[in-house]
């Protein structure tokens, strides 16, 4: 584990901003943490973004 | 409380069909709270009278004020100031606030905008039932807190009449007989020798307006003149 | 080939992803980019750097969260299913894009090759998931059977004919919360067939371009139906990428190449300090993506609990202006969104006729009013002009206007004071054709916003510390656990138990179908929490009274023999009260001793073993999915193959029959079910209609059930009946009616959102957890819980809260204590004050929806930021106009 | 989504088609509008649970007004739709405007000032 030498970050990274990336970064950075939500593809939202509706209450995904 | 329901947008039309300027003055106490005449119901109603006079190119001018209670003159002193710009008055009130303007302005028409239905408790929003006819007459103590007056469709004193069908009314399957209801309640409390007591009938040829006194608020000053 | 829409249409080299696609940005598919240049000389905005090149960039971190998400299997290697080869083949992916508004045919439900509306459409599933043979991948993907459901309703509302949706299955899966009742809804109600079947081949009609589905069924016989198209069901496979991601972070994968993780610690990774989520932890539904997600987020923050806060940028925020004496000074800013709005409005003219309006005393135009150097601007303009009131002109409230109200807010004025007026997404976008009439339109808008904005007042957000104590309901492993996950972040804690010990219901338990010791984790986990100095346990304790709002709750204990009084001062809610095992009236449990349940069964297992059992049947759904309780427990299928498996180890001559309906081992829990088949055990399926007979004889319990493929009856004799009872909700009746918390008719506690906040209650502040809110694992209870102690954390990590402004208020001089609005409001806010003797609206917990204001029948009740005059005054403005 | 819809249709924000007032409708025809309509989430989908419902209830007392009053009480109108479904919102403000179209303008157009 991390030595005296050197601080604690305060940071976390999440890599993938799908639907499981982009709420475990709003938790994080809504607790005060700082984070860098990296995602390869040019907008994020993942495969749900995709779908038309979900189940079971047929909600649009937007 | 006092309830009342808003009288066909018909036939208040046609009262004021003639004038020009009417001051519709809401009343801010029971017709506002059973959803009758409070400034939301004063804006509704002149709204729809803008509409419908200028659908007849012969547009009305309607003035909109709400005091807190018409069946107290402190209150409307505020409409003295404004009244007489006016051609006309419309009152959302009960029957009393309306006969109170009229009494106040001699001079100008008062008309009602609401038909007075009783006196009834609120069972949900939007919803009342009569409880009280004032009687002045009070047999609720022997009727087991049911009113023979209001619950029976013949307001009889005096246990059911030969109608009386299987504990309903023989005016609705939907409407319990109030007398049955009254011999359910007596005979659940032990009562029922109640209900062989004898009544005469509610005096209504007393039919001049009464007065009420709440002992113990009465001063010389406050006392009625008759 | 447009990849977003499964190549169903085309799209340009330069695109946006989708419509509603975040950022709303430009991308170059570099793939079919011809370098022409021709974006880089038109981009106003100098927004396209052609010769962008990949750096590299280092950070430093302290925990890492793998999220990278999934890809539907490619069935282009099944060759018999013809996708690829068939147009009116597709995938699920594929025909999700081929449902939805913003897809290929814009919600048009077509099939490709004619784009001719199907009559008939087959599902088949199971296409790349529990499949060793064809595909390597034996895991169930948990997801098909329910898009399959909604696929088939949903193509059923869209098509205006009839259209016969059959769903090719071997299990229908539908076991989340509420699902079993959407399944039940799709076969009842709106007419979708289900086939127990797996079908092997499809081929084409050349003629038609219909599709011809041979398939055995449950009798055995051969059938063949023709159908306009096929959709196949493709499960969630890891992308290479991430494949390739978790080799470059040394991170252990499972066979299936998904994140290997252990049931007691759903979301760490083999390596310390990174966490995992979604699908890359294993297949799974949306609630279960977010919830895990959080989960991660609650461990990944918890290791750094300390540096909270070091590493993020506070903003400075001067003093407000007091400008509620002022006169209105409006400024206008018009934006031409590049060529968004101006290549269609005049924008000069909307910005000459704002200047006209009254108390308009600033205008400008921009090229992009929500750039940074417009917001400096903005900021300059206000302080110049003396500006108290702005209007952007732009695009939709909804995604800009924090951030312009946040420019307010910087040059010291009341972020309340903003309008906007959308001459974009409502405007230049859709009346393109028409230039003229939407420069009009635009002036009107802007018209009717300037209006508002005059009459719009300083606003003042409540601003209310927070009690950074959490109170948790209910001692079991989700208790215990949401309770160490907040003690990690260094918040204290009170655990409310209503039993004298700890940990619930896996007390009963042992071991989990993977082998793991129940016992002696539950121990570790109850040593851990009495370690740690921040939690206080309360045991015998129940809830009698509470009261408060988000932030500061206050709830009254009664603890102990004696009842003793205890008041709990709190910031936030963990429910985590748990659930029993149905007690079964069916098949004489509790009059013959050889009835028993699963838990008595690995009871005894453990105890005496199976050496002296010559043979034990198990009847699933017990207590389940049936009229009384239409529900799927969820875990009663892995329980049975557990123990199922447990008799084979301990003695593989015990016969074992499991007699079920459907299946339900979902995800990688497939693995059991295969194994249990493997070592012998016999799976027989009945139908709910048609449930097995019972006798309890002298030398053992007999069991008739109709046997599908021989089409008679078979008697199975058995030592012991092991009933798979169900799963039901503890009795919550009086804490639901205490603390006004809305139950599901099965009992479970409601989250916010099904979908997309699955361990939030409805009120603020109040957390989910476990199965409280529907049957589930250890491992998704542990999740959960950690997940609930994430959300929590979102609360407790602040050292107050701002609540919204926009709420309604009372006039008090003017109400007249009608009721109305108390009986109105949906949350039941508006209260009458026995001391004051008004009716109070408290605007901690106003929702600012506005229903009691329009029930006021005295207008004595105003909703901030939408006064009735800030409505009425568009409508005037509007008409104005003179429309 | 940029789908075409008639340039006539001009849109005022509230919270919640629950705050959506008797008032504010009246007020859009006195002052000559040839219609008007509430659009809110689907019907056992909304928000803040019952809004909707509670606005539906409203159109329709309005629409008796208007018929009290002389006027076709269909000017008024509700229509329900998710946030995801803008062809559907299209088609609905091509519906209604189609609608008043066939109505003919508002009378009291040339009341308004």
């Amino acid at each position: 584990m991390g030595t005296a030498t050197r601080k604690k970050s305060g940071s976390v990274m999440i890599v993938g901003a799908g639907i499981a990336g982009m709420q475990a970064a709003l938790d994080l950075a809504n607790s005060n943490y700082n984070v860098y939500l990296v995602e390869k593809s040019p907008t994020i939202g993942g495969l749900m973004a995709r779908l038309d509706k979900t189940f079971p209450t047929n909600d649009c995904t937007m | 409380m006092i309830v009342a329901q808003r009288k066909p947008f018909e036939e208040i039309k046609d009262m004021l069909k003639v004038y020009k300027k009417v001051l519709n003055v809401g009343c801010g106490t029971c017709v506002a709270v059973c959803l009758a005449g409070g400034e939301k119901e004063v804006d509704v109603l002149n709204a729809e009278l803008d509409m419908a006079r200028k659908l007849e190119e012969n547009p009305i001018e309607m003035g909109a004020i709400t005091v807190e209670r018409q069946c107290d003159r402190e209150y409307l002193e505020t409409l003295d100031s404004i009244v007489e710009e006016y051609d006309a008055i419309l009152s959302m009130a009960c029957g009393v606030g309306v006969q109170f303007l009229a009494e106040r302005f001699p001079h100008k028409p008062v008309f009602p905008a609401v038909d007075t239905s009783g006196l009834a408790v609120n069972q949900a929003v939007g919803w009342y039932e009569e409880r009280c006819r004032s009687c002045n007459q009070c047999v609720l103590g022997m009727t087991a807190g049911i009113c023979p007056v209001t619950m029976c469709a013949k307001g009889l004193y005096n246990g059911p009449c030969g109608g009386t069908n299987k504990g309903n009314c023989e005016i609705s399957k939907d409407q319990p007989c109030a007398w049955h209801m009254i011999y359910e309640r007596l005979a659940a409390q032990d009562r029922l020798d109640n209900i062989i007591a004898f009544y005469p009938a509610v005096g209504w040829k007393d039919q001049t307006p009464r007065t009420l006194i709440q002992p113990g608020y009465k001063t010389e000053d406050s006392a009625p003149e008759n | 080939m447009n990849e977003i829409n499964k190549g169903l249409d085309d799209r340009r080299a330069t695109y946006i992803e989708y419509a509603q696609a975040v950022p709303l940005a430009y991308a170059i598919d570099l793939d079919v980019c011809l370098g022409c240049g021709l974006c880089e000389n038109v981009c106003l905005a100098k927004a396209v750097k052609y010769d962008d090149k990949e750096r590299e960039s280092e950070i430093r971190v302290g925990s890492v969260i793998l999220s990278p998400g999934t890809k539907g299997y490619d069935p282009s290697g099944l060759v018999t299913y013809g996708y690829g080869l068939y147009p009116n083949v597709v995938t699920s992916e594929g025909f999700e894009r081929i449902l939805s508004a913003g897809g290929p045919y814009y919600g048009h439900v077509m099939r490709p090759l004619d784009r001719q509306e199907p009559k008939s459409i087959a599902w088949l599933q199971c296409v790349g998931s529990r499949d060793t043979n064809r595909c390597g991948n034996g895991y169930c993907s948990s997801v098909c059977c329910m898009y399959a459901v909604k696929e088939a309703m949903i193509a059923k509302e869209h098509i205006h004919g009839e259209l016969d949706a059959v769903i090719f299955n071997m299990d229908m899966r539908t076991f989340g919360k509420d699902y079993e009742k959407y399944f039940l809804r799709a076969r009842d109600k709106e007419g979708v067939r289900f086939v127990k079947s797996r079908v092997h081949t499809v081929s084409e009609i050349p003629a038609s371009g219909d599709l011809s589905i041979q398939y055995v069924d449950e009798s055995g016989d051969m059938k063949e139906e023709i159908f306009s198209m096929v959709v196949l069901s493709v499960g969630l496979t890891i992308p290479d990428s991430a494949v390739a991601l978790a080799r470059r972070l040394n991170i252990e994968l499972n066979p299936y190449d998904f994140a290997d993780t252990r049931p007691f610690e759903p979301v760490t990774t083999s390596r310390p300090g990174i966490y995992t989520c979604g699908v890359f932890q294993g297949p799974k539904d949306i609630p279960g993506a977010v919830t895990e997600a959080s989960a991660a987020a609650c461990l990944a923050g918890g290791d750094l609990a300390e540096a909270r806060g070091s590493e993020i940028q506070a903003i400075e925020i001067p003093r407000e202006k007091d400008v509620s004496q002022e006169d209105p000074r409006i400024g206008v800013f018009v934006c031409n969104c590049g060529i968004n709005i101006g290549g269609i409005v005049d924008v000069p003219a909307v910005q000459t006729y704002a200047a006209k309006l009254p108390q308009v005393v600033f205008t400008d135009s921009n090229l992009f009013t929500c750039s940074q150097d417009t917001q400096e601007k903005i900021r300059e303009k206000i302080n110049e002009h003396d500006l108290n009131r702005v209007v952007v002109a732009s695009c939709s409230p909804k995604t800009h206007a924090p951030m312009f109200m946040e420019t307010l807010e910087a040059c010291g004025l009341n972020k309340y004071l903003f309008e906007m007026a959308n001459i974009r997404n409502q405007n230049s976008w859709i009346h393109s054709k028409s230039p003229d009439l939407a420069t009009q339109k635009a002036k009107d808008l802007v018209r009717m916003a300037v209006a508002r904005a005059a009459v719009l007042r300083p606003l003042k957000e409540k601003v209310i510390p927070v009690n950074h104590r959490a109170l948790i309901i209910g001692g079991g492993i989700a208790g215990l656990n949401a309770a160490l996950a907040l003690g990690r972040q260094q918040f204290e804690v009170c655990l409310v138990e209503k039993e004298t010990v700890l940990g619930g219901l896996s007390l009963k338990l042992h071991h989990t179908i993977e082998g793991e010791d129940i016992r002696v984790y539950i121990e570790k986990l109850i040593a851990e929490v009495r370690a740690d100095d921040k939690i206080e346990i309360v045991t015998d304790a129940e809830i009698a009274g509470f009261g408060g709002y988000k932030g500061n709750f206050e709830t009254e204990l009664r603890v102990g023999p004696g009842q003793e009084k205890r008041i709990i001062k709190h910031g936030v809610i963990i429910v985590a009260t748990g659930a029993i095992e149905y007690d079964p009236k069916e098949y004489f449990y509790g009059q013959d001793d050889r009835v028993i349940t699963q838990i008595d069964l690995s009871n005894r297992l453990e105890e005496k073993g199976a050496s002296d059992l010559d043979s034990v049947a198990m009847i699933q759904c017990i207590g389940s999915r049936n009229e009384e309780y239409p529900e799927c427990s969820r875990i009663c299928c892995q329980n049975a193959v557990k123990n199922a498996i447990h008799i084979k180890k301990l003695n593989p001559d015990t016969q074992v029959y499991v007699l079920y309906r459907d299946i339900r081992t979902y995800g990688f829990l497939e693995d059991y079910y295969r194994e249990a088949r493997e070592k012998g055990v016999i799976f027989l399926r009945f139908n709910q209609d048609s449930p097995p007979d019972v006798e309890c004889l002298p030398d053992g319990v007999t069991i008739s059930v109709i046997d599908h493929v021989l089409q008679r009856p078979i008697a199975i004799r058995a030592d012991l009946l092991t009933l798979s009872a169900g799963i039901r909700a503890a009795d919550t009746n009086e804490l639901s009616g205490i603390m006004k918390l809305n139950r599901n008719p099965e009992g479970y506690f409601m989250e916010a959102h099904v979908k997309l906040r699955p361990v939030d209650m409805p009120g603020e502040g109040i957390f989910l957890c476990g199965t409280a809110h529907g049957p589930k694992l250890i491992s998704e209870t542990i999740s959960q819980a950690q997940a609930a102690a994430s959300r929590a954390t979102t609360f407790l990590a602040k050292p107050e809260i701002k609540l919204s402004a926009i709420t309604a208020k009372v006039d008090t001089d003017n109400c007249v204590k009608c009721l109305t609005c108390v009986r109105s409001c949906p949350f039941e806010v508006p209260a009458f004050n026995q001391n004051t003797k008004l009716i109070e609206i408290d605007e901690a917990l106003c929702h600012g929806c506005g229903v009691c204001t329009g029930v006021c029948p005295r207008e004595a009740i105003q909703l901030s930021f939408y006064e009735d005059d800030q409505i009425m005054c568009k409508i005037d403005a509007l008409m104005a106009g003179g429309m | 989504m940029r789908l075409d819809y008639p340039v006539n249709i001009k849109i005022i924000l509230v919270p919640c088609t629950g705050k959506v007032d008797v008032l504010h409708l009246l007020r859009a025809i006195q002052k000559g509008a040839d219609g008007a309509y509430v659009v809110g989430c689907l019907e056992g989908a909304c928000h803040y649970n019952e809004g909707n419902l509670r606005a539906r209830e409203r159109v329709e007392h309005v629409s008796r007004l208007l018929e009290e009053i002389g006027l076709e009480g269909d000017r008024v109108r509700m229509y329900n739709l998710s946030s995801g479904e803008g062809p559907t919102f299209a088609a609905y403000a091509k519906e209604m405007t189609e609608h008043i179209q066939k109505l003919g303008p508002n009378p009291l157009k040339k009341w308004a000032e």
